[in-house]
């Protein structure tokens, strides 16, 4: 029938926009509480300098390149530059019931709080000049490509079939797989390993947890772009999925030890980063068990990671890029159009071709986003430096880089 | 003639203490955090996935200073108070003082040591 | 006419669900800036526990017990088990114009914060593993009987006609009325009432009621399942009693010594209890009045308490159990079918019945909630044991039992 | 065709009310993070205060006087004293598809925040008492008149034609300007300019300026009164400026010495209260033009005011004032129906007119609310004293004031 | 021959007394938070309902190393800055110190205790 | 014999320098935050609009009581290990110990001195 606005559907994506900003502070406190006391508020800025960057730069030109008119494929063009032709009426190709404004405002919390995941992998060591020029050209040669594969209109692997409800490639794996590659670059911080390196305010990693939860359901039932039953059961089944993850941590690091504040609060982001491509296909049970599997994988992965001593300091890569893997995959399993008639069945429900298509997306994400930003970081390390100073390492980068104190 | 006890306990035992010392008259004291490391071996304390040493202990030092005449009272209430019998009990140290000077008053020396209510008023009871 | 599903009800609804979501971070920062540093994590952590214990009870089958079919009066039946059939259509017996999930969904967030109130009774000295057994049994045998009985389609109280708009006796007389139980069981904190125990960080707790507030709005004018003048009016109401009741408590504590920032924040929680099961119903004068006697009566409910040498340590019973005693009293008094069609009216507006109604819908709730967390507590105190060590108490709960630091 | 509820509009601006009532605590930890440690519960308290107070005063007389029917232009009239007849229906005059109450509750979470900004001028010396009578006083004489006159039915300065869409007079130039004047009253803190004033908790103010972002989403796309594409436009163009003023405070900092937190921090909000009043007219183009002129703008007012020594101590003059004196002009140049069609154009757009009419109303706002604040500070100086005794001050207020200390 | 002071003194006089100490040239301290008792008989704090007594009262500590004959001038003008009269005001210890090495240089003993422009300079111009 | 070192060090190199006393068998010690003021002239840090000037520098004080015969290699490790060269390196002072009591065993005096594995069990062996 084509575009007729409602009130219901925008209300509820304003409302997104607004938990989805959210997301980026959560993320800043649920990061700053990990970190030494002398790096909170580089910590806390690495993230919310997103809101400014991304907030311009997607209005420029970043929303053209992931939405514009498809080319090959591969990426949007200019047409929509400065939000020129975003205006109140609904882009039918994105979405029929919300001015296209709308849309395009919800897509762009979603790319400020992409490369803010990236920073756990390098806080307390990274210059702030060298962040800022990787952010940008990460943004632009990174995001906004697989942005636009995925969701864009005539993007390769939206026209392959992929099932990506919220983010799981574009987002979590993209984040993940970076996060990997740039602390391979950039190395470890002095004396990881050595010195324990023990969070300064736990409290503060909760706070965000917290707030992230609920910035979540922003983020995973507003991709269902309307306040209607989709939405509802990508509330339901993203909230399943962070309870049992977050019960599964518990019992993990029980088993380990003691059942952990930290650990209970990692379970809980790791069950929200699973679910998140899968929410809209699939039922409250089946995110139970994607919930329930995220955990000790990405348990164990953080154990891997630390093993091999590689200093990919809050865990991006075993949280969010192989929760997210497993979510994506799982897709592929638990999708069912019982819940989504614009969906797929996988494998479950008798379509196993949906299986392989997830796979291909998955792998094609890691590849893309681990080499690009290996590329871009290693670009940045032989030319104008990745790294402080070791002095200003140990002075902090709260005082060396910013001339501030926190508490 | 006056002495400084520095006495380096658990975080948990500073009520007691506080108390054990205001019982027999020692009212004079102040103290602050440290974090320490002795026979102690450290702390095992639990991260996102395992488990990870710490070996610097907070505890809390009290500092009291006091006429040598109630060093011995003031050392065997502390002794008593914070002792649990596991590693980490704590360690107390005795210092010289040479002179001591009251703001509000300007008494100097061990005269400017009273309280009210405190052990050597009670003892001239 | 029957189910037509209105897209600004369920977007309305959807939010709810996130601001009743956050009220439980928010209570855990409420009582987490309370408690001495020692204990911070460990008083999160029983807050944030529920977000994943409930999380996955209810779908499992909490909800089917609190509004499946109703089993005559007393429970509902299991036919909602795992969510199934719980999906996109309205659910007629509960909100016509919303997906049943939705519902099911709000009303989830509801049956995760209750038990979380119930542990400021208890928090700087309970042994975890019988806390987690204590809750899920409270879930199960006191939660979800007694939602049925006021809410569930067929519930006993209901079909006497009680009035309770957002949960006051569901909510909060049951978390009170335990919360007194378990610490009559419990036992004391070592040293309360001789050593004083300072609150660690107030500004903790100042954040945890503004997001409560913020939330309360989510849980009070969410009742209304839908967007509608009732909501509006519970939204005007919850927070002119709030207003009131923040500024009466002020007034207290300064007679008493200083208006105590403190002070100020617990009233404003008073406040909201105590017009929680009036809302609906009620006009902004009328809240007015509710506030401002919950005030003094929770002020001196907490002193009287405090007297009994009773450690019921962050006053859940004064604030939460006597605040909404009174509130779902005054009901009784202020309700009128001019702010709600579908309400009744209470005795100011020549219905004395009512008033009886709302007398005996408290005492069932105080009785019941009482007694059967008085007999689990009891159970598990001479089993397993309800207390940490002496010695895990004095080290603190985040080291015993978390193996952790706070800040 | 008139009255007519939509439940969409209804749901989002039941939504804004909750999103603008976040905004005080937000502001409170803004605040609270910049003072010292001694008096950081004080601060707190400052804005937490009037949930309360304004909460029951706007109920009781406070929309009477400002949306009541109008009196000569200057002040409504009693009607609506305790909200009567403020109900379930919309009140055509303001909002057509939403119940009046709501339009009423919305508006008075303005009515909250706005003397709460003017505490930023006289923390950490204030007496409690004379700040409340103060604050009592302001409400009725200054905030209500004033609202009456940009936004009551009748009011001079909307008839003239002023386009504030959310609040740049009434709210930000009001309350910037009045702290300029009570600043001058109360005279500086003990040491101010001597003794180096390190803000005590960084991470407190960078929480304040998410939960403020994410508020005033609903401050001004609120302010559209429905969920539609003018909304849409004021929370891009928001969002827009704000980054857009954060990313060029960065900048300054960073040439003054380096990018600092808590100047990203301040630009972000300059950057929202620079756009406040333009929000609803201007296209996300122009809203990057508004902020980053509004960053050097109130950077430099923040020099030039401590150069004459002035402890107007957290620069709500420069920040709220300067910047929405920018915003509000600014409306003047980039104002276009093509944005909205309830607008008008501005000088940029053919229309130089407008450029006058918002220079009159920013003049009268100015004029008004200095003068009035001055009196009433200065009648409250001489009687009861506006400030603490130096005792008190050395000690904090937190202590002194409150009897309570932070952490 | 060098001595430490130890001056124990309300938080808000702190920016005060370092201010008078610089004034007359003594250059090199360190403080940091103490919490103490004396004779100053505790605070009363406001509660959620009513109030309570808290004994330990927050307090900055002062240290000093000095040469024994800048002493006196450092004890008067603490004394001078730190007094309001009040119970509170805090008490200063004198106690001996027998070397002391500066890190940098490795200079040793009183004439490490050197700084750009302090007492000691002043006095030689 | 027992002398007390109280070295005040950079906040960053506190890890160094316990290691360094550790590698030679100095077990015994803690530490405290101070903020103080020598040579080092302060720290400029930036403010909303502009930078200011804070003179009080954070440092750590860390306090190892020791047998007098310990006393230098300890002082080594310590000068070695927190030296950078620039200024604010810290100091270290000496003073003297009367007497130490262990509160878990009651020992008394430098024998109450000894951790397992630490310098003199070292150098018995
Ligand atoms: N030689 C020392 N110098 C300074 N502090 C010490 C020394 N030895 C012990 N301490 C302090 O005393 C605390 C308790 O000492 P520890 O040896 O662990 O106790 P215990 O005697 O019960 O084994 C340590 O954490 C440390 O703070
Ligand atoms: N004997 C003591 N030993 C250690 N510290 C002390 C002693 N007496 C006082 N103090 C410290 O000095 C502070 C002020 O002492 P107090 O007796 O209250 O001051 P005033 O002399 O003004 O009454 C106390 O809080 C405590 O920190
Ligand atoms: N005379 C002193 N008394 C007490 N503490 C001192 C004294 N001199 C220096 N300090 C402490 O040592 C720290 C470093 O001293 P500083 O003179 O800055 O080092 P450097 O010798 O490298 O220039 C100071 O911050 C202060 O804490």
């Amino acid at each position: 029938m084509g575009a007729q606005i409602s009130a219901g559907d925008t209300a509820w994506i304003l409302v997104c926009c607004s938990l989805v900003l959210l997301m980026t502070p959560a993320l800043a406190f649920f990061y700053g509480g990990m970190v030494r006391r002398k790096n909170v508020l580089s910590t806390l800025t690495l993230s919310y300098v997103f809101m400014s960057l991304i907030g311009v730069q997607w209005v420029l030109y970043g929303y053209s390149l992931s939405f514009g008119p498809d080319i090959s494929g591969l990426i949007g063009g200019l047409d929509f530059l400065g939000f020129q032709g975003v205006g109140a009426q609904p882009n039918i190709a994105y979405a029929k019931t919300i001015p296209h404004e709308l849309f395009a405002s919800f897509q762009m919390m979603f790319a400020v709080i992409t490369p803010a995941l990236i920073t756990g992998a390098f806080v307390e060591r990274v210059k702030f000049k060298s962040f800022l020029l990787f952010s940008l050209l990460w943004a632009t040669l990174v995001y906004d490509p697989l942005c636009h594969w995925v969701w864009g209109q005539g993007g390769w692997l939206k026209e392959m079939g992929v099932l990506d409800f919220a983010g799981g490639t574009v987002v979590h794996i993209a984040a993940g797989f970076s996060a990997l590659a740039f602390a391979m670059v950039i190395g470890p911080r002095k004396g990881h390993g050595k010195v324990p390196m023990e969070p300064n305010n736990i409290p503060l990693t909760v706070l965000g947890t917290g707030l992230l939860w609920v910035g979540w359901f922003g983020f995973n039932a507003g991709s269902a772009l309307g306040a209607n039953g989709v939405a509802v059961n990508a509330l339901v089944t993203t909230n399943t999925s962070a309870a049992t993850a977050g019960l599964v941590w518990m019992l993990l690091s029980w088993l380990d030890g003691r059942p952990s504040t930290l650990g209970i609060a990692t379970g809980m982001v790791v069950g929200l980063a699973a679910v998140t491509p899968a929410c809209g296909f699939v039922t409250p049970l089946a995110a139970m068990v994607i919930g329930a599997v995220s955990a000790p994988l990405a348990y164990y992965a953080m154990r891997f990671r630390e093993r091999r001593k590689l200093d990919e300091s809050l865990d991006v890569w075993a949280c969010h890029g192989m929760g997210s893997t497993w979510g994506t995959i799982a897709t592929g399993l638990f999708a069912t159009v019982a819940v989504n008639a614009d969906g797929a069945n996988g494998l479950f429900f008798g379509n196993p071709a949906q299986l392989g298509i997830q796979i291909v997306a998955v792998m094609v994400t890691i590849v893309f986003s681990f080499g690009m930003t290996y590329v871009l970081a290693k670009a940045l390390h032989v030319s104008i430096g990745l790294r402080v100073s070791p002095i200003e390492e140990d002075v902090g980068l709260d005082i060396s880089s910013h001339g501030e104190r926190s508490y | 003639m006056l002495k400084k006890i520095e006495a380096i306990i658990r975080e948990d035992k500073v009520n007691d203490v506080i108390d054990a010392l205001k019982e027999i008259g020692i009212v004079g004291m102040n103290t602050f955090e440290v974090r320490g490391h002795g026979r102690q071996g450290g702390v095992q304390l639990v991260g996102r996935a395992g488990t990870y040493q710490v070996n610097m202990l907070p505890k809390i030092q009290i500092n009291i200073v006091l006429n040598t005449r109630n060093l011995d009272a003031a050392l065997e209430a502390i002794l008593q108070s914070a002792y649990t019998g596991e590693t980490g009990d704590g360690i107390i140290f005795v210092t010289p003082v040479e002179d001591v000077i009251r703001v509000r008053t300007r008494e100097r020396g061990p005269g400017a040591m009273m309280y009210p209510g405190d052990i050597d008023e009670r003892r001239n009871k």
